[in-house]
């Protein structure tokens, strides 16, 4: 009786993850100049919010429209440490007050605020750039999963806190750099972060910690918690009275999508070199959602897709026709919703795959119905 | 009529919720034993669905008490309540449909219950033969690796019970158990009840009175959110005040 | 003033070329002294790798074309490429026609970071026009620092800054500030001010200046009020009340965007006629682009501090008004960024041609003291820091969405990105 | 803070501010109606609310534009066929994406939540394409510019009367047509009982598209008003979003007295607190607030107590 489900892996998970780590490590890498793979990095980061969205929205029917919040306190986390490190008293020389971030100094602080002292350390940033979306996160889920709000009206209070945080970062200029973010981020620990060669390290640094995060999130799924999120999507008092406390998983799904987010926002900032509010937004945390519904939004690997195809499809397409990009994108999102529910995994579990099932002879899952598509 | 009783598993005292100023249930009390049958009847808008969202915690009580071994539900999360021993079915079936009936009955399984019992939940040889055994109770051995969308009605009912007997309940709360199942259904789910109730307590809401008198140990019978009569089928049959309720009207 | 080495050719557009009509036929006729590729050759001019052929020069532009700030950026984009036909029609840049490609930013700065590192790395540009808001420019920055470009940025903005990857042709704040304080003291007779902006870094850093040059410089001047409103903020009824109260002889207003029109229109709802100068209402942030959205007739009687208007009376500024209108249709309005960004190609043309060389530390160097004869404001130079000598000129705007120059500075102000005593 | 001032300029001061709030409760229930009706009676949230919201802005920018060009000695009245026209415009293309998208949407509130996200980013790049990515400027009659002097002290924007009447008008007529005619209570029906309602007779289908309609055809009104006030241009619409969206929310989203009594709670507290502190900080504290109480009370101000 042992069923497939319960493992780790089936025979279609290791080749979708195999596949997936081929492109990302070996064909991407071979195929791009620096550039471009920068720009591919960078897209990447939006995938550990995708694969965060795909646990809370496809497995949990949670759908957040403030996931951009916790990129930002991530990325922003990272963009501290990185202008401390920036402004070393010989850089800020002629600054009035030396040895702190210039836009302190243009806004008339005369001394480091005491909560940008810890990120001094590069291990307590390191913490942080989880710890603190966790907290966020932690914060909110508890006030509205205790009380039980959930689907639009939570859609609808996770995007006025992005809204707030914006608001906020640009309001409170001096301690955040404002409208402008966090610019001109140089070296981590000595180790120039604006070369090529440094950037490739980044990529493949990134590419690492999004197969870490995807490896948590197959883990997630395929352990009795996963099936619990669906269950809980479908029929929350069934669980509820089967005696779990639904919120409590919840929260740990939302904190758990936050983590990778802020991971991704952390990344972000390394890669790109500053961090600025307009990661943390309506529209950008809006995009983050469609990314996952692109790629199917029941399938994490799905979710890496999507982020790469949509964002790669905006610079091309910005690139040659920048007045069709939002009529593209807007037709994205209604087609995702309308035409591709289960967006490109769906496509892929429908269409492609009983077509290699039966090229292959073999039975690698085909008929499993579009709505619980696993991974791939 | 304030019974002390320790031999009471369930105790509803003076329990009342109002919404919007209108008394869904009203002041009621009733008492229930180990391995009791209770039945409770009434007609439409009786409060009979509202009385067992009360008991589980679904809806908030606004004064009474409802004791359960001597401990307050009232002051309980539902999942709580749960794991203190009560168990709850509803009207509706609701069973986890993209789920196979094996994970239906999985997710039921009374281990894991915390997010960190179930990340590390493990199905091991335990859970398998437990599963596999209320699975022939509830008659869906053959059925396991079915999604649960593609049972029947009556199949549904009969595996929502077994989530909940696999939890083993003191005390099993069933809203209307065989609506909607055909005559051999309803033959067989009655045979269920019966081997349940030899080691729990059962409250059952039925409206057919040939399934009720067929398990019932005892009939409470609702009326606008109170007790109109109480006792054994006979005695509940021949109460002229409901008879007055049922026929009057 | 005198010694001025650019061949007045060289240096601009003449008048009569664009009443020419055809910009490619006045290029031989009215361009004597064009210079000849076959004399400059590539391999000499060009030692970096630039995108430079034997006949064309590449360069970037590099504005949002969607988003919010495309309202704002649409006119640099326009006036860039104006410049770029008509340098060409003149014979491009040592006997090399510039051609450009125009990137997206989107409104969104790490795509603008993104475009301009595909400029640079990728298509390796001889220089970039382009930025409209300093969080582009501090995003793009960096690239341009690492990678050696050289960016032409229009907007007049805070200052704070000197790159040197970046020639700041719009002014820096205290260009924009200090000579419409003393003016509208000087000759208003105005002692109190209520300073009002949007709430991101250039209207508090220029209302910071505004501030310390008010209580410090300005005799018996005080600062009554200071309020800031979140970016797109279309309520204004509070902080009107706030000046009704205080009784301001100055409402100091930085609004941006979407929020201008809406303060504007409540403004004058609200009783404030501004053409009654009881508060004079001066702004530094309302160009007569920005008229168009708000209504000439509820910006009536405002005062504008900048360094350009369209109405300005000089045979550079009709001349370029009208190949502007030529281009791209009658009833467009030019505004103070706009010109900024026409003067941006042009002082790389004569910077390049004073280096011979497109190398970008080459003309770097040659960039500082180039000056420009023919620049629509007048006549500008390049400071050492970056910036440009310009004047600051007061306008009063008119029911017609023009501003009426009312006074100008005698003499050229000098750009002082890190004002002393005013931080 | 109040030592500086005189008694009566303080008072009057205090009068002018609260109708400041008032103005701005109107704009909010301007903004929160048609979303209330379309929210709270269907369930389905329309993100592109705000771009409704601009068509009808446009359609005001036309017909003024008009009217200028052929009926200039009526120009002073051209704003009322404009607001006609906004709700005509805003109710057709409402109509059109009833049928086109939402109705194949009902089941799934988060996805129409996406969809017209997706149609809020098309709309702006028409109105881009169509009408450049300036803003408009829309001249607006003479007689509604300007202000009433009631004391020496007190004056009151003529605009912001108009706001307050219009916005008064608009839940009339709504709170009619929801309570008083027959639409309205099939709307009621729907929303309480669909299944019930169509076996009833009522023809749901076509109810859903012309509630639909109706909230975006309102949404186009305000719109219209809104060119008064604020300003026009492919982007103005998602300005209004959250705001918006909060208003509804904290009003509690099935009643149309609960959106009232949200738009004047907020409008307040954020008209009170401007005046004390600075406006991006009573922005951040009117927002905080409104999540925090959505966060202890998420049914919002106004609901119904009901039976599961």
């Amino acid at each position: 009786m042992e069923r497939s489900s319960n493992r780790l892996f089936t025979t279609q998970d290791i080749l979708g993850f195999a596949v997936l780590a081929v492109i990302i490590f070996i064909v991407l890498p071979m195929a791009l100049d620096s550039f471009r793979l920068n720009l591919f990095g960078k897209y990447l980061t939006y995938a550990f919010v995708a694969v965060g969205l795909v646990l809370c929205w496809g497995a949990g029917g949670i759908l957040s429209l403030g996931q951009g919040v916790f990129f930002g306190l991530g990325g922003y986390c990272m963009a501290m440490f990185l202008k401390l490190e920036a402004s070393t008293p010989k850089n800020t020389a002629i600054q009035s007050t030396p040895g702190i971030p210039d836009f302190m100094d243009w806004n008339q602080l005369t001394a480091l605020p005491w909560w940008w002292e810890p990120f001094n350390s590069l291990f307590f940033t390191m913490i942080a750039v989880v710890a603190v979306p966790v907290v966020f996160a932690l914060i909110i889920g508890v006030a509205m999963f205790r009380r039980r709000v959930g689907g639009v009206y939570f859609a609808i209070i996770t995007q006025a806190f992005a809204a707030i945080l914006t608001i906020l970062i640009i309001g409170q200029q001096g301690f955040t750099g404002g409208v402008n973010g966090i610019t001109d981020l140089r070296t981590l620990h000595g180790w120039d972060i604006r070369t090529n060669d440094a950037k490739e390290v980044l990529y493949f640094v990134n590419a690492g910690l999004l197969f870490a995060c995807l490896l948590i999130a197959q883990f997630v799924r395929k352990s009795k918690l996963g099936r619990l999120l669906i269950a809980m999507r479908d029929q929350e008092d069934r669980v509820r009275f089967s005696g779990y406390d639904v919120a409590s998983f919840k929260i740990f799904i939302f904190c758990l999508g936050a983590a990778f987010a802020g991971i991704g926002g952390a990344m972000f900032t390394l890669q790109v070199g500053f961090m600025s509010p307009t990661l943390v937004g309506i529209v950008p945390s809006i995009e983050m959602v469609i990314f996952c519904a692109v790629g199917g939004r029941l399938s994490i690997l799905g979710a890496v897709y999507g982020a790469l195809l949509v964002n790669w499809a905006k610079t091309s397409l910005s690139e040659s026709f920048p007045e069709l990009w939002l009529l593209g994108l807007g037709g994205l999102f209604i087609a995702v919703v309308m035409v591709f529910p289960n967006g490109l995994a769906g496509v892929y579990a429908e269409h492609i795959a009983p077509r290699l099932s039966g090229l292959f002879g073999g039975k690698t899952g085909a008929a499993k119905s579009p709505k619980e598509t696993p991974a791939e | 009529m304030n019974m002390q009783n320790p031999n009471f598993l369930l105790m509803v005292e003076g329990l009342t919720v109002s919404f919007d100023g209108f008394k869904a249930v009203n002041d009621l009390s009733f008492y229930v034993e180990p391995n009791e049958c209770r039945v409770i009847i009434g007609p439409n808008g009786a409060g009979k669905t509202t009385v067992l969202d009360l008991i589980c915690g679904r809806t908030k009580a606004t004064a009474g008490s409802v004791k359960f071994k001597d401990k307050e539900l009232l002051a309980m999360r539902e999942d709580q309540i749960v794991h203190a021993g009560v168990g709850r079915k509803f009207q509706t079936p609701s069973v986890y449909e993209d789920l196979t009936v094996f994970e239906n009955l999985e997710l039921s399984y009374p281990k894991g219950h915390s997010v960190f019992g179930a990340l590390t939940f493990r199905r091991d040889a335990n859970v398998k033969a437990r599963i596999k055994e209320i699975a022939e109770t509830i008659f869906l051995e053959d059925l396991l690796d079915e999604k649960a969308a593609y049972l029947s009605h009556g199949q549904k009912q009969w595996l929502e019970i077994g989530m909940l007997l696999i939890q083993d309940p003191e005390l099993l709360m069933l809203d209307e158990p065989v609506a909607g199942m055909s005559v051999a259904e309803r033959k067989k789910t009655a045979e269920l009840l019966r081997r349940i109730v030899e080691d729990r307590s059962v409250i059952v809401i039925e409206h057919d009175m040939g399934f009720v008198a067929d398990i019932a140990t005892r009939v409470t019978v609702l009326h606008q959110g109170k007790t109109l009569s109480e006792g054994s089928m006979e005695r509940v049959q021949n109460d002229p005040k409901v008879i007055e309720v049922y026929l009057g009207h | 003033m005198t010694d001025r080495k650019i061949p007045k050719s060289l240096a601009g557009p003449s008048r009569r070329a664009f009443m020419a009509g055809s910009a490619a036929m006045t290029a031989s006729l009215f361009a004597p002294k064009a210079l000849f590729a076959q004399d400059y050759p590539t391999a000499q001019i060009n030692t970096t790798g630039l995108a430079v052929t034997d006949d064309t020069v590449t360069i970037g532009i590099l504005h949002s074309v969607t988003g919010t700030m495309a309202i704002s950026e649409t006119g640099s984009v326009q006036a860039e490429k104006l410049a770029i036909e008509q340098i060409n029609a003149q014979g491009g840049i040592l006997g090399r026609k510039i051609e450009y490609i125009q990137e997206d930013g989107a409104s969104d700065w790490p795509t603008f970071a993104e475009k301009a590192r595909k400029l640079l790395v990728n298509d390796k540009v001889a220089s970039v026009m382009g930025c409209w808001t300093s969080a582009s420019r501090k995003a793009v920055l960096p690239v341009f620092e690492q990678n050696n470009g050289m960016l032409y940025y229009p907007t007049f903005y805070e200052g704070l800054e000197e790159s040197p990857n970046v020639i700041y042709t719009g002014q820096e704040a205290t260009q924009q500030i200090i000579a419409g304080l003393n003016w509208v003291n000087e000759t208003k007779g105005a002692k109190s001010f209520y300073l009002l902006g949007s709430d991101y870094i250039w209207p508090r850093t220029s209302n910071k200046i505004a501030r310390k040059h008010i209580e410090n410089f300005m005799d018996g001047c005080e600062v009554v009020g200071e309020d800031y409103y979140p970016l797109g903020h279309t309520q204004f009824n509070s902080v009107i009340n706030k000046i009704r109260l205080k009784k301001p002889d100055v409402i100091y207003a930085i609004v941006v965007g979407g929020s201008n029109v809406a303060f504007y229109k409540q403004l004058k709802a609200a009783g404030i006629d501004m053409t009654k100068e009881a508060p004079i209402v001066l702004t530094i942030s309302v160009t007569e682009d920005e008229i168009r959205g708000i209504g000439g007739e509820n910006m009536e009687g405002a005062y504008a501090c900048m360094k350009y208007f369209q109405s300005l009376d000089n045979d550079n500024n009709i001349a370029f008004v009208k190949a502007f209108k030529d281009m791209w249709g009658e009833d467009i309005v030019i505004g103070d960024v706009t010109q900024a960004a026409y003067l941006g190609p042009w002082l790389w043309k004569a910077a390049v041609e004073k280096a011979g060389s497109f190398d970008i530390d080459k003309v770097r160097e040659a960039q500082i003291g180039v000056e420009l004869e023919t620049a629509p404001e007048g006549y500008v130079k390049v400071h050492e820091n970056h910036h440009l000598w310009s004047k600051t000129r007061v306008g009063r705007a008119k029911l017609d969405g023009q501003y009426e120059v009312v006074f100008e500075t005698a003499d050229l102000v000098e750009p002082n990105p890190f004002p002393e005593g005013y931080q | 803070m109040f030592s500086d001032y005189s008694m009566s300029e303080l008072g009057a001061i205090f009068a002018m501010q609260g109708f400041a709030g008032l103005i701005l409760f109107s704009v909010f229930v301007l903004m929160a109606l048609g979303l209330a009706i379309i929210f709270g009676q269907m369930g389905v949230i329309n993100m592109a609310h705000g771009e409704f919201m601009i068509l009808g802005a446009y359609v005001t920018y036309l017909t003024s534009n008009l009217f200028a060009a052929w009926l200039p000695g009526v120009f002073g009245m051209y704003f009322f066929v404009a607001m006609i026209l906004a709700f005509i415009a805003s109710g057709a293309l409402g109509l059109f994406i009833e049928w086109a998208m939402i109705r194949h949407l009902y089941k799934r509130p988060l996805d129409t939540l996406l969809a017209t996200w997706g149609l809020s980013l098309i709309l702006q790049q028409v109105y881009r394409s169509v009408f450049g990515a300036r803003e408009v400027g829309v001249s607006i009659p003479d007689w509604m510019m300007g202000s009433l002097p009631v004391t020496d002290m007190i004056e009151v924007p003529i605009n912001g009367i108009f706001v307050m009447v219009l916005a008064t008008g608009i839940s009339l007529a709504v709170y009619y047509m929801m309570f008083r005619s027959s639409w309205g209570l099939q709307v009621r029906a729907i929303s309480q009982n669909r299944v019930m309602a169509d076996a009833v007779g009522i023809n749901t289908a076509w109810t859903d598209r012309l509630t639909f309609g109706i909230g975006c055809g309102v949404a186009g009104v305000a719109g219209s008003a809104f060119t008064m006030i604020g300003s026009t241009g492919p982007t103005a619409g998602q300005l209004y979003i959250v705001d918006t969206f909060l208003v509804v929310v904290f009003g509690g989203a099935a009643s149309l007295l609960g959106t009232i009594a949200s738009a004047f709670s907020i409008s307040q507290a954020q008209s009170i607190m401007e005046f004390f502190l600075s406006g991006s900080m009573a922005k951040v504290l009117t927002l905080l607030v409104v999540v925090g109480i959505l966060m202890i009370r998420p049914q919002g101000l106004f609901t119904l107590k009901l039976r599961k």
